[in-house]
């Protein structure tokens, strides 16, 4: 007599919502076509934020295991899932104005980026291999998709192909990773992959060869040296309303892939991949740092910015330590937090036929608009850690984690690297403050948006006075 | 009788096979998309190997969603493919290095 | 006497100066100098009284005004500490600079900087007042350095003049060396005598004399000698002393009531004034004593020379002044301190006399000092004649007169002085006796006597000074006679008491008080001794070679030329500094700057590490090459590190 | 008085606030001035109530204020002064209200914004002075570094953006060593506040790696050679009021870090490497002393001279231990690190203002090269009156504050070493030489040129801020006693920390 049992949706319900409302999205869009755009960009906004009220209103509720063990709520997923939902928000409203300048608002845009944040929902939320997998797919193709979406831009193509050869290669070793843990342990959930391994009796070197695959997967959605060759070039190429989207809500997927994999499922094994990602971290944060100097244009300085910051996200997650992975989390959060500005900062800097993103557009800003100058100082000077900015605790929260463990050395590189560093956040700076203007045109952007971007900038500032209540969060999600 | 190390080890070899494709590979960008499926089949041949030999099913279940968005997988990156051909006229690998520095 | 009397005396000056100075215009210049002259007015007739009352009454004082500081158990405080020696000096200082008061009224009369010069000069009295009423070194600095910066004021009074204010740079410089070594003297004296008080120091002495110092590895030093030396050192600079006098020839550049009263009468003593006051620490090392007794005897009898080939009427006087300095520092290191400060007194009297009489001259001749350019003024200008006269005879020591006194028992002291270098200094202060008389009365027959050598056809004879310029004149001339009588009380009385401190085993003038029978005795004594046949062989030298043949100079200087040079070029020190010490410093200072800052540190290290980073930037962006395959490539490699280091 | 009032708080955060307000307004409002002024002088005003309330007695922190901040890491907004910190937050309040006062005319250019900068940065600076929290310290001690950036950067001279990035990257590299070993000692004591630090038992090998740590961020910013290259640039290109706050409080930071931080939390290593700081000191004051005299700009001789002058602060910290050593008199060492605060304080005031003067000759000249000038003082007597006393206090002589601090150091060095004292008394030459010879060269002799002759003489409110400046100088160096009365508690108080072992 077969009993049937079903598993518990309610803790999966954002995600179901999310998907419910992409496919209405993809089907106003099949029928309604071009002339609907704008109910699409209404309805997706409307998705991503009755999805954001779902997840705030379950914090709390009881989460835990479900579909059998595939997929988990706790207050981990939460945190990350509403962050990603509001930021992409943001995005969208970002967007927008850009897209319409090049004729570029679609609904494809859309729909792709609801999809897209499905799967990082899904990633977020992944108790299992192949959950987490699909998740990443998932969120991946789409990527691919929206960075091909300026057909008639070679370069926005060719980043593409780029990206999807890479991805598809990365995607191709964290399976590989994959299979090998399953070999070794017998099983796809990380929860028993973690039973199993506690329970000793398996082979390191085999269990330490497939960590190896599952590093790399890790280290190339996150952008680490040496797997982040496809992050500049993405970066650049890519249309800048899909950098945006790019930059931001995916590292917090990608940090959320670590935790789980590293941290759920492979905790016991923390001495192997330690050194590891000490390896890539050292290595993101002078790489991404003394390219990001040679930089002439903006999106290819923030790509490399961006490498030696997953650096330091990577930092906190290596030390091992409770407050280290709050400490990631805290940086992943505000670093998309930041880069949501910088890069909507291009996005309103941009006009008709016109993109911002070389550093001499910038030349004399604060002469031009003084407000705008000052929000992205704000930016900038918290991407370069230095107080009263978010920036800095980000970074004084990883770091210490990791001179509580004693890692003193990896530490120092760390601080000296964000010394070069500042160095080409001042340069920004002094082009918007020192330098006298070269062209006199003021912005064309829409009101809300100036509004949410000088919002997300004094975010920035506000989170730097009283950077308390986030990190207390962060804290509590890990203890 | 057939080891499962004969298993991993053929695995093995398609893996650096498609791995050595890639970067060997200077001409056809088609030869890539190869590589990578020849790369996700090396990884399925693991995890049956795996599955059949600890006697878990849930390995294969893997290889199907495995199958299935390797499928999807090849088909945005034959459509990146057209866009691509579009806008270059070619599909040349050696020639896709505008964005670099 | 109580502490507001000492006030009153210090602060009157400072009040007259702030008048002058702050509201010189507000006041105008009538009020300007009336404030300036009460003030210091004020102080001269307290400072008599208070001479009354330590010389008559016997009353002593020494007390803190206020705490200055306090520093864990060190309390460095200010205050006033009043004898014999320090009421002597503030009756000499306040007298002379209200002559020059009195005169300045007539010689500056038509300058622009009238306010600022009664101001300056006032403030200089309080200065002075200061460094010689201090009852610590702290004070005793203060009053060092203030001196030195009104100095520094006025010998660049005239600012548009490009010596004047060269040489006021230079003498405050020169200073500064000697202070440099004054304050490493404190210092010592603070560490070893653990306070700045001078009683308590005095009373540390003994025990500090039995300390020694290592400085350099293996070789101990006399902490008593160290410190004595580096005191003296400062004593040098301001009492310009060999190598340190440089400074004061050029002071000259300054108005002339300065030369009288800064840089003949008062300020340049401070030095010897210092030393005195300092004896119970100099008796402790006869290295020292005898290291001030050469130095000295150097200065006496070198720049005597120097005052021969002189043209200029004030830089003879200055050259003078060096020497007489020489032979009060000769009498410090003989011990004799008495005689010394004695002779601090009678020259402050007869050297301001001097030099307010060339005052009158040059205003005579307008503004002309070349003595050359003078001569036969004694017609038009008696009292300026006659006092000049009497300074002269007072200066070269013609028996009677202040300055035989006090110089005779200076060489007598020198005469009975034990220490080593007594013999050399001997020979000095009795062969400067013929110099001096030679030069001062070259110059005397040069300016007064011979043929008329100013242009006439100017229009306008020259003519006597007005009241102003000769009263002082006349005042200065007194003690220039009298003051010598006081010998019996000062040098061989003990009208200084406890101020002065002499160990028995170098009490020269006790030695020489025994054969002391009265000033009649002394004056008698005096006309069979050799100095005085050397200064009339100098009187009659200076008579013979510019009266009878004048053209005889000129031969001689052919002859001598070498001679002539070198003196010209004033042994070469102003060569040497300038060359040396400025040059060098100011090389060395571009070498540390061009090589050291600019080169090393900014352009190699930091420079230096910006463009390499630059660099390594612009070439690893390459890596980016943009080919797919070296993108995979790179994930390979990735893929092979972790491989190869982290599988266990 | 109410000691529950947060009158710290208030001095700190009305002029951030009111800086903010000012900024806010808009630029070329009319208000931005006497606003700016206004906030300023409440501010001093306020300060000056830290003073009278000022308990001599204690060492202990006085004014406390405590609250949570960042409770996830147990970092608090705590503040708390005593001798050391109190006189230049004083001094802190004052600058700022010179600052705004001499830039009432000049600045004609983005006027709330520059003096928006300086209310923010005088808020941030005597936060500094007054936190207790190690990482609230390092939160104001970089935000300090953004307004000083924007200040040089925006009204600096032409070689400014050089100059601004230098000194920025100049000091973040310094403190980013400072954040390690804050990080580190939390890491040891569990707790962030700097009285537990200074509480902490070191190995030596800790302390020595501390010592160094500390070092290097406050010998940035003190600053010594061979660290100094910085502030030559960043003065010269500064504005007047940048390198007025810049002489006279930010590198005081660097004095005040040493004495917080280095001394007290590793008194061990501080002995050990005194020899490094002490010898760094006396180079500073012989090298630099010579630079500065090869200087033909008259800021960059300024600037060269003030780091000459900390090279005192510095050596009387450091010469402590050897006084210990010799213990000729026990109240050598209080007398050296009583000089050096004294210093710092004096110089703060007297740095300020030669940098003022040579403001008012820029302002009328556009030029800083001492040749073009020349017989300044025929036309502006009242300036050259200025000068010539300042420059005399800056070559120390007694009377002026100038002189107390050098005096205090010299005596006590002496007691450490003879050479010691030899070495730093060369400063009366070399600082006489210099400051005299520049005095020579641009006040005195004739009119040089043209434009010297059409030089108008200082107006009124020149006037006022520089009588000011030579009144407190004149004062501090008449009667010292009062300022330094203040700091005794605390000097024995640290004396007494470093003189016992944490080994």
């Amino acid at each position: 007599m077969m009993t049937f049992q079903v598993s518990n949706m309610s803790l999966a319900l954002p995600e179901m919502f999310m998907l419910a409302m992409a496919c209405i999205v993809l089907m106003v869009v099949a029928f309604l076509g071009k002339k609907g755009t704008d109910l699409v960009y209404r309805l997706s906004q409307l998705t991503l934020i009755i999805t954001a009220i779902i997840i705030y209103r379950s914090i709390g509720e009881i989460g835990g295991l479900t579909f059998d063990g595939t997929y988990i709520k706790d207050a981990f997923s939460d945190v990350l899932k509403l962050a990603i939902c509001l930021i992409n928000v943001v995005v969208l409203l970002y967007s927008t104005a850009y897209l319409k300048a090049r004729n570029l608002f679609k609904g494809e845009y859309y729909v792709l980026a609801l999809f897209s944040t499905l799967g990082m929902m899904v990633m977020v939320s992944a108790y299992h291999f192949l959950t987490l997998y699909l998740g990443l797919e998932l969120m991946s193709l789409c990527l691919y998709a929206m960075v091909a979406m300026h057909r008639d831009s070679s370069v926005a193509t060719e980043a593409a192909m780029k990206y999807f050869i890479l991805g598809a290669i990365a995607s191709g070793m964290l399976l590989y990773g994959m299979s090998i843990i399953y070999g070794v342990t017998g099983t796809l959930s990380i929860a028993s992959v973690a039973n199993v391994i506690q329970a000793g009796g398996i082979d390191n070197t085999v269990l330490s060869f497939g960590l190896v695959f599952l590093i790399i997967g890790i280290g190339f959605k996150l952008g680490a040296v040496p797997f982040h060759m496809w992050l500049p070039d993405v970066y650049h190429g890519a249309p800048t309303a899909v950098t945006l989207f790019i930059a931001t809500a995916p590292k917090i997927a990608a940090f959320a892939m670590a935790i789980r994999l590293l941290v759920d499922g492979l905790a016991d094994v923390h001495q192997y991949w330690q050194d590891m990602l000490i390896m890539l971290s050292i290595l993101s944060i002078i790489l991404g740092n003394i390219i990001a100097i040679a930089q002439t244009n903006l999106k290819r300085m923030l790509a490399y910015s961006t490498i030696s910051h997953v650096g330091f996200i990577l930092l906190g997650i290596l030390s091992g330590s409770a407050e280290g992975y709050a400490g990631s989390m805290f940086y992943a959060l505000t670093y998309a937090l930041m880069s949501l500005g910088a890069f909507g900062m291009i996005l309103l800097m941009s006009r008709q036929g016109f993109e911002a993103e070389n550093i001499e557009d910038y030349k004399g800003l604060s002469e031009r608009n003084p407000w705008y100058a000052l929000m992205m100082l704000i930016l900038m000077f918290s991407m370069a850690g230095i107080p009263p900015l978010v920036g800095f605790y980000a970074k004084l929260a990883v770091i210490k984690s990791i001179v509580d463990v004693d890692l003193l050395s990896v530490a120092i590189v760390a601080v000296l690297m964000s010394v070069i560093g500042a160095y080409y956040y001042l340069r920004m700076i002094k082009v918007m403050y020192f330098d006298q203007p070269t062209q006199q045109t003021d912005l064309q952007s829409p009101t809300e948006m100036r509004v949410v971007i000088s919002a997300n900038a004094l975010a920035v500032l506000a989170l730097g006075i009283f950077p308390g209540s986030l990190m207390a969060i962060c804290i509590s999600v890990f203890s | 009788m057939i080891a499962l190390s004969d298993f991993l080890i053929l695995g093995a070899l398609l893996f650096s096979l498609s791995v050595a494709g890639i970067f060997i590979n200077r001409k056809n960008i088609i030869i890539l998309l190869m590589c990578i499926e020849l790369m996700l089949l090396a990884v399925n041949l693991n995890f049956i190997a795996f599955s059949h030999y600890s006697g878990d099913i849930s390995g294969q279940i893997f290889v199907f969603f495995i199958l299935t968005v390797a499928a999807a997988e090849a088909a945005i990156g034959l459509a990146i493919l057209v866009v691509l051909f579009r806008n270059l006229h070619t599909i040349n690998v050696a020639e896709l290095n505008k964005l670099k520095g | 006497m109580n502490q507001t009397l000492l006030l009153t005396i210090a602060l009157a000056p400072l009040l007259g100066s702030i008048i002058a100075g702050l509201f010189g215009q507000q006041v105008g210049k009538t009020w300007s100098h009336r404030a300036a002259t009460y003030g210091v007015g004020i102080a001269f007739v307290l400072s008599v009284w208070v001479l009354k009352l330590v010389a008559i009454d016997g009353e002593t004082y020494n007390q803190q005004i206020y705490q200055w500081l306090q520093a864990g158990s060190l309390s460095l405080e200010v205050g006033f500490m009043v004898d014999a020696l320090t009421a002597m000096m503030m009756v000499v200082v306040t007298f002379v600079s209200l002559m020059v008061h009195i005169y300045t009224i007539g010689y500056m009369h038509d300058d622009d900087g009238y306010a600022r010069f009664f101001s300056y000069i006032s403030l200089f009295t309080f200065s002075m007042l200061m460094l010689v009423m201090a009852n610590n070194f702290m004070q005793l600095f203060f009053g060092w350095e203030a001196v030195g910066l009104v100095s520094y004021l006025l010998i660049g009074f005239w600012y548009k003049k490009p010596t004047a204010i060269y040489a006021n740079l230079k003498a405050f410089l020169v200073n500064r060396v000697g202070d440099f070594g004054f304050l490493l003297g404190i210092a010592g004296v603070l560490m070893y005598a653990g306070s700045l008080d001078y009683i308590e120091v005095f009373a540390q002495a003994p025990a500090m004399s039995e300390k020694t110092i290592t400085l350099f590895a293996g070789h101990e030093w006399s902490v008593m000698s160290l410190i004595c030396i580096l005191l003296f050192i400062g004593a040098m600079g301001k009492s310009a002393q060999v190598p340190l006098h440089v400074w004061l020839p050029d002071s000259m550049e300054g108005p002339t009531p300065i030369s009288a009263l800064i840089h003949a009468a008062t300020m340049v003593t401070a030095g010897i004034f210092m030393v005195t006051r300092m004896s119970p620490l100099f008796e402790f090392s006869e290295t020292a004593l005898s290291f001030v007794l050469v130095i000295g005897a150097i200065t006496a009898l070198f720049m005597g020379f120097l005052g021969l080939i002189q043209n200029d009427i004030k830089r003879v006087i200055a050259y003078s002044t060096l020497s007489q300095l020489g032979y009060m520092t000769v009498a410090l290191g003989a011990s004799a301190y008495a005689a010394g400060v004695f002779h601090l007194m009678t020259h402050a009297f007869f050297k301001a006399l001097l030099f307010l009489g060339a005052g009158s001259v040059i205003i005579a001749m307008h503004h002309q000092q070349d003595i050359r350019k003078m001569g036969g003024l004694k017609k038009y200008m008696p009292i300026t004649y006659w006092t000049a006269l009497i300074g002269s005879l007072a200066l070269i020591g013609f028996p009677g007169l202040a300055g035989f006194f006090s110089k005779d028992s200076i060489i007598e002291a020198v005469h009975a002085s034990q220490i080593a270098g007594s013999g050399f200094a001997y020979f000095a202060v009795v062969s400067g006796v013929f110099i001096t008389a030679l030069y001062s009365f070259r110059l005397f027959f040069l300016v007064f006597h011979g043929k008329e050598r100013f242009d006439t056809h100017s229009g306008h004879l020259p003519h006597e000074s007005p009241a102003v310029v000769t009263v002082p004149l006349i005042l200065l001339a007194i003690p220039s006679v009298i003051s010598g009588y006081l010998i019996s009380s000062m040098v061989f009385g003990d009208f200084f008491g406890n101020a002065i401190v002499v160990h028995a085993n170098h009490d020269v003038l006790a030695h020489h008080a025994e054969s002391y029978h009265g000033v009649m005795g002394f004056i008698l004594h005096g006309l069979t001794a050799l100095p005085f046949w050397l200064a009339m062989a100098g009187v009659a030298t200076a008579y013979y070679l510019y009266i009878l043949r004048p053209e005889l100079p000129g031969k001689l200087q052919q002859r001598f030329n070498w001679l002539y040079r070198v003196l010209d070029n004033k042994y070469g020190f102003d060569d040497f500094n300038q060359k040396v010490f400025a040059g060098g410093s100011l090389m060395i200072g571009r070498l540390f700057w061009t090589v050291g800052d600019q080169k090393l540190i900014d352009g190699a290290l930091v420079n230096g590490t910006a463009k390499t980073i630059g660099w390594v930037s612009k070439v690893i962006r390459h890596v980016q090459s943009g080919y797919l395959y070296h993108y995979a490539f790179a994930m390979i490699v990735g893929l092979w590190l972790l491989l190869t280091y982290f599988v266990v | 008085m109410l000691t529950n009032f947060p009158l710290l708080s208030l001095v700190i955060w009305l002029p951030i606030i009111g800086g903010i307000g000012v900024l806010l307004n808009g630029d070329n409002n009319p208000w931005a001035r006497p606003l700016s002024l206004l906030i300023a002088v409440i501010t001093l005003v306020a300060s000056l109530g830290l003073y009278t309330g000022f308990d001599t007695a204690t060492y202990q922190m006085q004014f406390v204020e405590h609250a949570s901040w960042i409770a996830a890491y147990n970092i608090n907004y705590s503040l708390g002064i005593d001798g050391f910190s109190m006189p230049l937050i004083i001094l802190t309040a004052f600058s700022t209200v010179i600052v705004v006062v001499a830039g009432w005319e000049v600045i004609q250019h983005r006027v709330s914004q520059y003096m928006a900068a300086f209310l923010i940065m005088e808020g941030l600076m005597i936060a500094v002075f007054s936190s207790l929290d190690a990482i609230l310290f390092y939160v104001f001690f970089e935000a300090m570094l953004i307004p000083l950036f924007l200040v040089i950067g925006i009204w600096g001279g032409p070689n400014r953006v050089y100059a601004t990035i230098k000194f920025f990257l100049y000091t973040f590299f310094g403190s980013v060593f400072l954040l390690l070993a804050l990080l580190y000692l939390h890491h040891v004591t569990d707790s962030f506040s700097i009285l537990d630090y200074q509480q902490a038992a070191l190995s030596m090998q800790q302390q020595t790696w501390l010592f160094l740590a500390f070092l290097i961020a406050f010998a940035v910013k003190v600053p010594m050679w061979p660290v100094h290259t910085w502030l030559p640039d960043a003065h010269v290109e500064a504005p007047t009021g940048g390198s007025v706050i810049l002489a006279a409080i930010t590198l005081k930071i660097g004095g005040y870090g040493l004495i917080r931080f280095a001394l007290p939390i590793a008194p061990d290593a501080s002995m050990a490497l005194d020899w490094l700081v002490i010898g760094l000191s006396l180079i500073a004051v012989v090298y630099i002393g010579f630079v500065a005299l090869a200087q033909s700009d008259l800021k960059k001789l300024i600037a060269y001279s003030s780091i000459a002058h900390m090279g005192f602060v510095t050596l009387g910290l450091f010469i402590v231990f050897r006084i210990f050593a010799n213990s000729a008199t026990g109240s050598g060492a209080v007398l050296a690190v009583e000089g050096a605060m004294i210093q710092m304080i004096s110089h703060g005031f007297i740095a300020a203002a030669m940098f003022l003067c040579v403001g008012v000759l820029y302002d009328r000249m556009h030029t800083r090269e001492i040749s073009a000038y020349g017989g300044v003082i025929n036309t502006m007597p009242k300036f050259a009156g200025f000068a010539v006393f300042f420059a005399m206090a800056n070559a120390g002589l007694p009377g002026t504050s100038g002189f107390v601090g050098e005096f205090m150091v010299i005596l006590a060095a002496f007691q450490a070493n003879f050479w010691f004292a030899f070495l730093a008394a060369t400063t009366l030459i070399l600082g006489a030489a210099y400051t005299l010879w520049m005095i020579k060269r641009v006040i005195f002799g004739e009119v040089a040129n043209d434009n010297v002759a059409q030089l108008t003489d200082i107006n009124r409110r020149e006037f006022l801020m520089l009588a000011s400046l030579a009144a407190i100088v004149l004062i501090m160096g008449l009667w010292p006693a009062p300022i330094i009365d203040v700091m005794h508690s605390s000097v024995e108080h640290l004396l007494t920390q470093i003189s016992q072992s944490k080994i």
